[in-house]
């Protein structure tokens, strides 16, 4: 019993800085972000229904003023467009590793 | 052959024995007794479409239990493509056949399709039925007023029932 | 799903860099050669299926398993596209506002020239493809342009496919640098890994048909246009090329393109290039 | 309007074989649509086959018969050029008839 509390302490520490709860403004700029980049894949033709989806949760989210579960919906949404965007670049080379010669 | 107008049950019954009767004419057919009554009604068996349970199912159409026979050759396919059209067949060479049914035992109601078998047609009959998953398809088969069955497993993936 | 995708996406992205490194043939930009890359594209599904018979590869799944096959056949005996093809028949005689029919717009009054499309329009600089020509027929006599992807030009192509039953597909690539290179992207587009699945058309129809994909057999890539327009169980409901390449996409998690986009126009013109000879088996019935 | 049913009976000798398609949603009740709710049963409750005035063959139906139902049987007792009456009835009182001759 005795260890846990420094224990407990330690675990508050941690968390303190992230505690502050996410607000309007964070949400808002994490969300342009990932809209750039999922624009940004459209451009390519290389858009991943995953990236709508995700940006629409964060939207939903966000619309609740759930605007933690937002900013992260919108941290997702633009990893994954991101990840679309490296898709497309790498695959500009390497399809042709698969064709039938 | 009588062509009288007008659907209802007595006609229906005047039609069989007149028909068993020209029938005879062509020689090929033994003189049948009147079909046994219990399938030969027009009525759609609404009860028995509706119970979930196969055995309950049977009973409610037939009245009584049937006993397997190699008479009956099933034919479903192994893996159905998809349970929302699945191509079951049988063929039956027992004679004096008056009624052919499918049960699909885990359906949502296990009674999948009921033939009724006049005189003079034979007993085999193709059909695509929708499978919920993987399980038991029976064929049912009321010949001479007994009863007999033949079962048959197939591998659903795709559930046909939908929603 | 947060922890699960983001999983998902540092593997995935291992996988992209490591994909780019190993591939050692950084291939010098070679002319294009259609009639070459015909001949490897059916020589590899040739020595892959020896006892495949050739004609049996348009019909998809049903030439990779036996069971299925018998299926197929029972449903063939009367098959379930039977109400497009005669909605389709009725359509093309009926005349449009104007009193023209598709009859007019198209060779030979429609009949019997499927194996034809797609094909490279020299005017235009593209690939047109049949259902774009139907909708463009439609237009052109004052009507409103058909769905891609719904009933109505699923008939129509299905009658237009019917008339062409068993002609060999025959393709043209005309000596045009731009259907070189519509051919070309439509092989990229192809050969392509997309969605969050990453997997491109050759991931699923070359690497593995004849095996199952969850509940279905995969088709194999040549021919694999030939029985279009298709009645699949699963939609219970008539399928045009445009619905396939449209649905295809959005399984692998990839946002499909506008129907008849310039890439699905290129990859119909690659993937019916390369079949030609095999028999037109359209509409055709699949899971 | 084409009819629903399609139908093909040939005969070959004494027996006529009859293959009919008919174009039917066979709705079992048990699915959603996009909007959530529930699609009603609608579905061919009653197949009956007449030739020469007689019952040739009689179909009784439920939820689990396939979306444009398909059934194939055999009949002996009729010759080419003779009339078969096909006729169904749905859940909802829908039916449906044609007429066709045996080829």
């Amino acid at each position: 019993m005795k260890l846990s509390l420094p224990l407990a302490m330690l675990l508050a520490l941690s968390f303190a800085p992230a505690a502050r709860a996410a607000n309007e403004a964070d949400y808002k700029a994490a969300y342009a972000a990932a809209e750039a980049a999922s624009k940004e894949a459209a451009g390519m033709r290389n858009q991943w229904t995953v990236t709508i989806s995700a940006l629409a949760a964060a939207r939903k989210a966000a619309d609740g003023g759930d605007f933690d579960r937002a900013v992260a919906a919108s941290k997702e949404a633009e990893a994954l467009a991101k990840a679309s965007i490296v898709q497309a670049n790498s695959e500009k080379e390497a399809w042709k590793a698969m064709e039938i010669r | 052959m009588t062509t009288t107008t007008g659907p209802h049950p007595t006609r229906r019954l005047i039609l069989q024995g007149a028909a068993s009767v020209a029938l005879l004419g062509l020689g090929n057919l033994p003189f049948a007794a009147a079909p046994a009554l219990a399938a030969a009604n027009d009525k759609y068996p609404e009860e028995a479409f509706k119970l979930k349970n196969e055995a309950d199912a049977i009973k409610a159409l037939y009245g009584r239990t049937a006993e397997p026979s190699d008479k009956i050759k099933l034919d479903a396919p192994e893996i159905a493509e998809n349970g929302g059209v699945v191509p079951i067949s049988v063929t039956v060479t027992l004679d004096k056949v008056t009624s052919i049914s499918f049960f699909v035992a885990e359906n949502p109601n296990a009674l999948a399709a009921s033939y009724r078998i006049p005189e003079g047609t034979l007993p085999a009959i193709a059909n695509r039925l929708k499978m919920a998953k993987t399980t038991n398809v029976t064929a049912i088969v009321e010949a001479d007023g007994k009863l007999y069955s033949a079962t048959k497993e197939v591998k659903v993936t795709v559930g046909g029932c939908g929603g | 799903m947060k922890p699960r995708s983001a999983l998902l996406l540092g593997s995935l992205s291992a996988a992209l860099v490591a994909f780019a490194l190993t591939s050692p043939r950084v291939v010098a930009a070679d002319k294009v050669d259609p009639v070459a890359d015909a001949k490897a594209f059916r020589n590899f599904f040739f020595q892959k299926f020896p006892d495949v018979k050739h004609e049996d590869f348009v019909n998809g799944p049903y030439s990779m398993n036996a069971d299925m096959k018998r299926q197929w056949q029972e449903k063939e005996e009367f098959p379930p596209y039977e109400f497009a093809l005669d909605a389709g028949k009725e359509m093309f005689a009926t005349p449009f506002k104007n009193g023209k029919t598709y009859a007019d717009c198209f060779p030979n009054g429609g009949i019997g020239i499927r194996q034809n499309y797609p094909y490279f329009d020299e005017k235009e600089g593209k690939v047109v493809t049949l259902e774009l020509a139907l909708n463009r027929c439609r237009e052109a006599n004052g009507e409103a342009p058909y769905s891609y992807v719904k009933d109505e030009m699923a008939s129509l192509t299905a009658y237009m496919a019917f008339t062409s039953r068993g002609k060999p597909m025959d393709i043209r690539i005309p000596d045009d640098p731009r259907a070189l290179a519509a051919f070309e992207n439509g092989k990229r587009y192809f050969y392509t890994r997309r969605g969050q699945l990453n997997f491109s058309c050759a991931s699923c129809h070359v690497q593995s048909p004849g095996e199952r994909i969850r509940a279905e057999i995969l088709a194999p890539a040549l021919g694999i246009l030939n029985a279009m327009p298709i009645y699949r169980s699963e939609w219970s409901g008539m399928g045009t090329t445009s619905r396939r390449f449209v649905t295809c996409n959005s399984q692998t998690r990839a946002v499909p393109l506008e129907p008849q986009a310039d890439e699905y126009r290129d990859v119909e013109y690659f993937l019916s290039y390369v079949a030609n000879g095999l028999p037109i088996s359209g509409p055709g019935a699949r899971p | 309007m084409a009819s629903s049913i399609r139908v093909r009976a040939t005969a070959n000798g004494d027996i006529t074989e009859v293959q009919t398609l008919i174009q039917h949603p066979m709705d079992t009740g048990l699915v959603k649509d996009a909007k959530g709710e529930a699609i009603p049963a609608h579905f061919i409750q009653q197949l009956k086959f007449e030739c020469n005035g007689k019952d040739v063959f009689v179909a009784d139906w439920g939820t689990a018969v396939s979306k444009d139902p398909y059934v194939k049987f055999s009949f002996k007792g009729a010759k080419k050029g003779d009339e078969l009456k096909i006729s169904w009835t749905d859940n909802k009182g829908g039916s449906d008839t044609i007429t066709a001759k045996i080829a």
